[in-house]
């Protein structure tokens, strides 16, 4: 047991180390490492470019989606030298953060199920960040029942007309492609009637408007679909088995580790360690320190989880749907550290502006943030069914749609 | 034995949830909500007319001197509605620090002004984080003047009066402190709105500078007056926050039982279900507590001290809990600003902060615990 | 609001009041006072005696069974006046609690569908403590799922032939009757198939084992049935509608209200205020105070909800199911208390003998015990759906096996 | 990086499990908690002869000189096994004492004595209620002759020698505390075994009356040995109390998939899924900061001290947790003596006080956390 790269790691590592200290955008450093949940934003420069710049200089210099193959716009690295290259890009990664569905979703279904040429064509820029790619799932109707989306596709001719709408899209006003899951069949159960296509987001007919959320950011879209049209040459995979074209997509997703949730817990025990409350410093009351002693090893947790995980992956082993615990843990935690960090402040912690509120309002924007965490990308409900079904091989929940024609379904 | 409201009191409740229903619809707390108000003028007016601001004013001072049952049962209604009016500042705060320590001049000229909705008035107290105690008052009064920065102050930057706990003297004790009463006309006195996480409720940062003020009560009492006024204050934001669990809780409900998902209602999930069935539970353990901070109240009972910590611990645990459930179960829809949802999460998480913080009055209760266990 | 009683109920409480001080086994009453969790057990008596005696004792004067008629042996007095009753009886209704089944759920279901004869035969020695009755209805395949039951009653002229066995039978080695729930025909879905029985325990074939519990104390029995005999007139209501029956009993069960749950605050709120930790009173430690506060708004929460309850009551309203909110909140709470007393004992909280253990060995009996608590008469999860169904009227579990025949279900 | 065991620490962990699930099952664990058997002769002469007890004691003192990871992996099977013979106190603590502080001699004595299974040896620390602190030790030390009585001592009445913890001065500093050896056929020690929560493991109490000791290490420095000895036991017993959580889920999730209810298995149910799902989650957050704690034993790097207190604070939680729901998930039969679910639940809340409470080891975690910031 010990926390020592192997000699490529190592040497991988230096050179990764080396090229960062010589190319990142170190004016933002410190900007991007205090950012708190949510999407990042710089204060005097567009995130979008800053991103952009950073992504494409890594591309040429072949620091891009290292797992990708080179034809692609890869490096072909292990996935270890994936983690490896993540820990040293530190808090420049923040700045992935636009590509993530991209690179995280979208290329991995490409590369599954789109032609040669087509991989060609668009992975690269995909990898260079020179076009973003959103994913278009979600709907109002469906939520945590992905199968139950009604976005219609109807063929005419060559090409697949879509009507309907989606919700939740992240990035999708700036996208310029995006893959999108449709009903072709509603007289089929719901899993067998889906079809997944590519898409243009600049084709007419998209129409996208921001999601205003609770916390009065937008980091989501509402697309609305008027007739577009999509050419059969854009399909993935087969009519009617979209449902597991997708499965590729979110697996893909679970499996991007060492990311790292934020549980606010170092925050919190930086703000005890120089707040002085009434009768002493916060860091020796008792009651501080118990819970500080509960969030601290959850926190200590998750990390030393991933870092099994990592493990497993320089063994070149698959790590399991395991690392799903780590939003469960956080999304909660997050939420409870802000609200008492709130407590901690007394009837002011109710104040929120930057200038009046403690540590420029950090808890009170992660408290309003908060809510969100437990639900995107897979509510509470939904790790524990993962958890419960995946890893402890319990049965699924009774599923009265199972063999229900879509359009026969409440 | 009954350990209930009185037939009047409920239809009294009837009554208020009937108006508010009407006259504080949703879309007028966003109004609110987006700033296009620092408060809703009309609504405040109406409860006025409908008698409900001096609902517990004595009839020599102008108000309805029905009492406190009564004005518990429209806390609640309050709370439910997310009523965007300086509702709390004013009738909990000023005008029971008034009733309990004001001259008879002081309640003449404020009291009738509360009933009438003539006047808004608060409780200057904080300044800057920490809970109520002696030690966090520095804003100084020497001859009736005061000088030092209040914050937050509930309402500050639309209040025509406060009640302004400072220091005048320094012997370290509680007797320190005394309780002033301050006309904003008199100058001296300059309120600016400060952003916070529940925007339908203001909160301010008051500086007083050379500020004329008149002294309330006796000036050594000022300490335990004012914690006297937060106890009662705290039996009156339970009841607000148990009219926001329990509506917080049945927007869970409703929305379980509409929104369909793997061809069910959701709220056929036990995941759900059960999720529900332990708001439920704190809410039901809340009201319970507070039912009996109501009792303590209308009677002034020696338990009135422990009975409105019991409740406001209570209260502030349920109402958060169930705020924050009612998102979770509304998933992605509950995050949305469209959703109503946050509205009562962001009032949830400002009352649980208002009086002073959870812990504090966790505190507070094992102390009164202990003192009647002496006793 | 107000805690006043009516003129009516402070006539009875003070004719009660009186009453109990003339003639309650005074000599037992510290005893019964600081009974813990589980079944009240006498150092120098036998529980059973002393129980019976006072039980005689109070029907002779009429002061049993309050809210029978008096034909049966009660007093024909109303609910409040019931509880009235229990306030005053305090302690010593501890020792009610080998009647308890008999008389909350046995008496009642007796009195629906029992004959006038049987009635008169059977309540008032009930009703007095003479007879002792118990419940015969959960078995080992059925758990929450009650219905499940496999116990066969088959018809042979006018007798019913019983094979099977019951478990959880409260009393049954002290019992001299019994109600039994039996599958009558298990070609129907089961809750349609089941039929209700009163039988002596004395029958032949009828044989009792204890149960020795987690806690190694035994308050409940397995029964088993050889080839029991039980005349047809013993039948309860019609054959194969057994579950109606029950479901008498049951919500009989349920509306015993009063009766107070233990959640274990006020013994640790005493042990707290004179225990002394390392560096000073217990109850001056923040981390402490904290902790108890949120137990204190718990168990005040309760005893409001049951005087709301009563309230209910004294305006001759039935009080709903909210009531099963108390099991619910004191199972799992007495359980963090005993952990969390243990805990401030340290290393020496493992120690459990009266002599050797803090407080007797309060702490660690009630930890022992508290499992208990969670599971018997109904668990967390069916309280859970009863709060959800009945009182929030959200759906019913998904039934698979509403429709099926007993005998098909796996 | 590797953060895992290496592949042979894995293949001795599958002979061990082998092997206790051979030597050690339920019905050898009842005999134990029965009272048929003060521990398990056999087992334990069992894990001598497989050479597990003196895993980690060099061979020159008659042990396998493979290691603490080693060591760990036993433990987290220990603890899967609930194996009832004195493994913690004889391995973990005195064996750990000698290495740490003893001298060539007492180390040649006892330790070959030790791997061997023919001593059993304690650490004789708590004198009664209270957490390890110096003011806490009152048996006195003059002239290596020890008076006082310690309560409660893991295995003190089936051991042969114990480790103690006397004052041996009044400065009222740490230096007063000092560590000595007592070989109990000395004479003028009389151990009687007293009732736990957990029989499966022997609580007792010893009397020592002026009782000839050895010295064990420098006397000065007997607190901070102490401390020493505490956190590299506490990574121990942290792996027994992952290796019964992670058996008390396996109970748990097979009686789910067995257990049928309402016509389906109950672990269809989503409250019964999302309590498991719930225990998977703290048994692995407990495992991970193990494995964390592991690396600090096996380095003695200087973050054991933190590693030990989170280890030991999520252990402690995962256990606890796993043992009660694993109860609640079989419901009454999980409340029988004779189903094994109680086994657990009594280990874990015995585990949970063995080395000082839960709240200690928080308040140690919090110190340790912040000296490493300071530094």
């Amino acid at each position: 047991m010990n926390f020592d790269d192997t000699p490529q790691e190592a040497a991988f590592r230096a050179e990764a180390k080396a090229w960062i200290a010589a190319n990142a955008p170190k004016q933002y450093e410190d900007e991007l490492k205090t950012a708190s949940l949510g999407r990042v934003r710089l204060k005097d420069a567009n995130i979008l470019q800053v991103a952009k710049a950073w992504q494409k200089k890594k591309a040429d210099a072949g620091w891009a989606c290292l797992h990708w193959p080179k034809d692609y716009g890869g490096r072909g690295s292990s996935p270890i030298e994936r983690v490896i290259w993540q820990q040293e890009e530190g808090a420049f990664g923040k700045l992935s953060g636009l590509f993530i569905i991209g690179h995280g979703m979208c290329g991995p279904t490409m590369m599954a199920f789109a032609g040669e040429e087509q991989k060609r064509k668009y992975l690269p820029p995909l990898a260079s960040g020179e076009k973003i790619w959103c994913q278009l799932f979600s709907e109002p109707a469906g939520g945590s029942d992905v199968a139950g989306l009604r976005t219609r596709a109807e063929k005419k001719g060559d090409n697949w007309i879509i009507n309907g709408q989606k919700i939740w899209t992240s990035g999708a006003h700036y996208s310029d492609y995006g893959i999108l899951l449709t009903r072709t069949d509603p007289n089929v159960p719901k899993h067998k009637g889906l079809t997944m296509f590519f898409l243009d987001m600049k084709s007419p007919g998209v129409e996208v408007k921001p999601i205003k959320q609770a916390s009065g950011q937008s980091d989501f879209n509402e697309v609305f679909f008027t007739d577009v049209k999509i050419p059969d040459s854009q399909r993935l995979g087969e009519v009617n088995d979209g449902w597991n074209v997708s499965l590729t997509t979110l697996m893909n997703e679970r499996m991007s580790i060492g990311a790292g949730v934020s549980t606010g817990f170092p925050e919190l025990f930086d703000y005890c360690s120089s707040l002085m409350l009434a009768d002493g410093p916060a860091i020796e009351d008792r009651n501080v320190r118990s819970r500080l002693a509960n969030y601290a090893v959850k926190a200590s947790g998750l990390r030393y989880t991933s870092l099994r995980a990592i493990s497993a992956l320089s063994k070149g082993e698959r790590p399991g749907p395991e690392n799903s615990i780590g939003k469960l843990v956080a999304g909660s935690m997050v939420q409870e550290v802000a609200m008492y960090a709130l407590d901690l402040q007394g009837a002011a912690g109710v104040l929120s502006g930057p200038e009046d509120a403690e540590v420029a309002g950090k808890f009170q924007a992660m408290l309003l943030r908060s809510p969100g965490v437990r639900v995107e990308g897979g509510t509470d409900e939904i790790m524990r069914n993962i958890i419960a079904e995946r890893v402890l091989g319990l049965p699924g929940d009774i599923r009265v749609d199972k063999d229900v024609p879509f359009n026969k379904i409440p | 034995m009954n350990f209930d409201f009185s037939d009047e009191q409920k239809q009294l409740r009837d009554e208020a949830r009937k108006f508010l229903t009407e006259k504080c619809s949703p879309k007028a707390v966003r109004a609110v909500l987006d700033g296009n108000a620092d408060y809703d003028r009309d609504l405040w007016k109406g409860l006025a007319d409908m008698g409900f601001l001096g609902v517990a004013i004595p009839e020599e001072f102008g108000g309805a001197g029905a009492g406190h049952l009564e004005l518990c049962v429209l806390a609640e209604e309050m709370g439910r509605a997310l009523a965007p009016v300086p509702f709390s500042s004013t009738v909990y705060l000023a005008a029971e620090a008034l009733m309990i320590a004001g001259s008879d001049a002081q309640k003449q000229k404020w009291l009738p002004k509360i009933a009438a909705g003539e006047a808004i008035g608060t409780l200057a107290l904080f300044e800057g984080p920490g809970n109520p105690s002696p030690q966090n008052i520095k804003l100084t009064a020497s001859n009736n003047t005061l000088n030092g920065v209040k914050k937050p102050v509930a309402d500050g930057a639309i209040a025509d009066f406060a009640i302004v706990a400072a220091r005048n003297g320094s012997s370290g004790r509680e007797s320190d402190i005394a309780l002033y009463l301050v006309d904003f006309k008199a100058g001296g006195v300059e309120a600016t709105a400060l952003t916070n996480v529940d925007p339908t409720r203001q909160q301010a940062e008051i500086t007083f500078k050379n500020c004329k003020a008149e002294p309330l009560g006796a000036a050594s009492e000022g300490w335990s007056m004012l914690m006297r006024v937060l106890d009662r204050a705290a039996v009156l934001v339970a009841f607000e926050q148990v009219g926001g669990a329990d509506r917080a809780l049945e927007m869970g409900r409703d929305y379980a039982l509409d929104r369909i998902a793997f061809g069910r209602p959701i709220g056929s999930f036990q995941a759900v279900k059960h999720m529900l069935a332990d708001m439920y539970v704190s809410a039901t353990l809340a009201r319970s507590n507070c039912y009996y901070g109501a009792w303590a109240l209308s009677t002034d009972a020696g338990e009135l001290g422990e009975a409105a910590a019991a409740a406001r611990v209570s209260a502030t645990q349920a109402f958060q809990h169930c705020a924050k459930n009612n998102i979770q179960v509304h998933g992605g829809m509950g995050f949305t600003w469209e959703f109503d949802c946050h509205m009562y999460y962001r009032r949830a998480n400002a009352l649980a902060l208002g009086l002073g913080s959870l812990t504090y009055w966790e505190d507070q209760l094992i102390d009164r615990m202990r003192k009647r266990n002496a006793a």
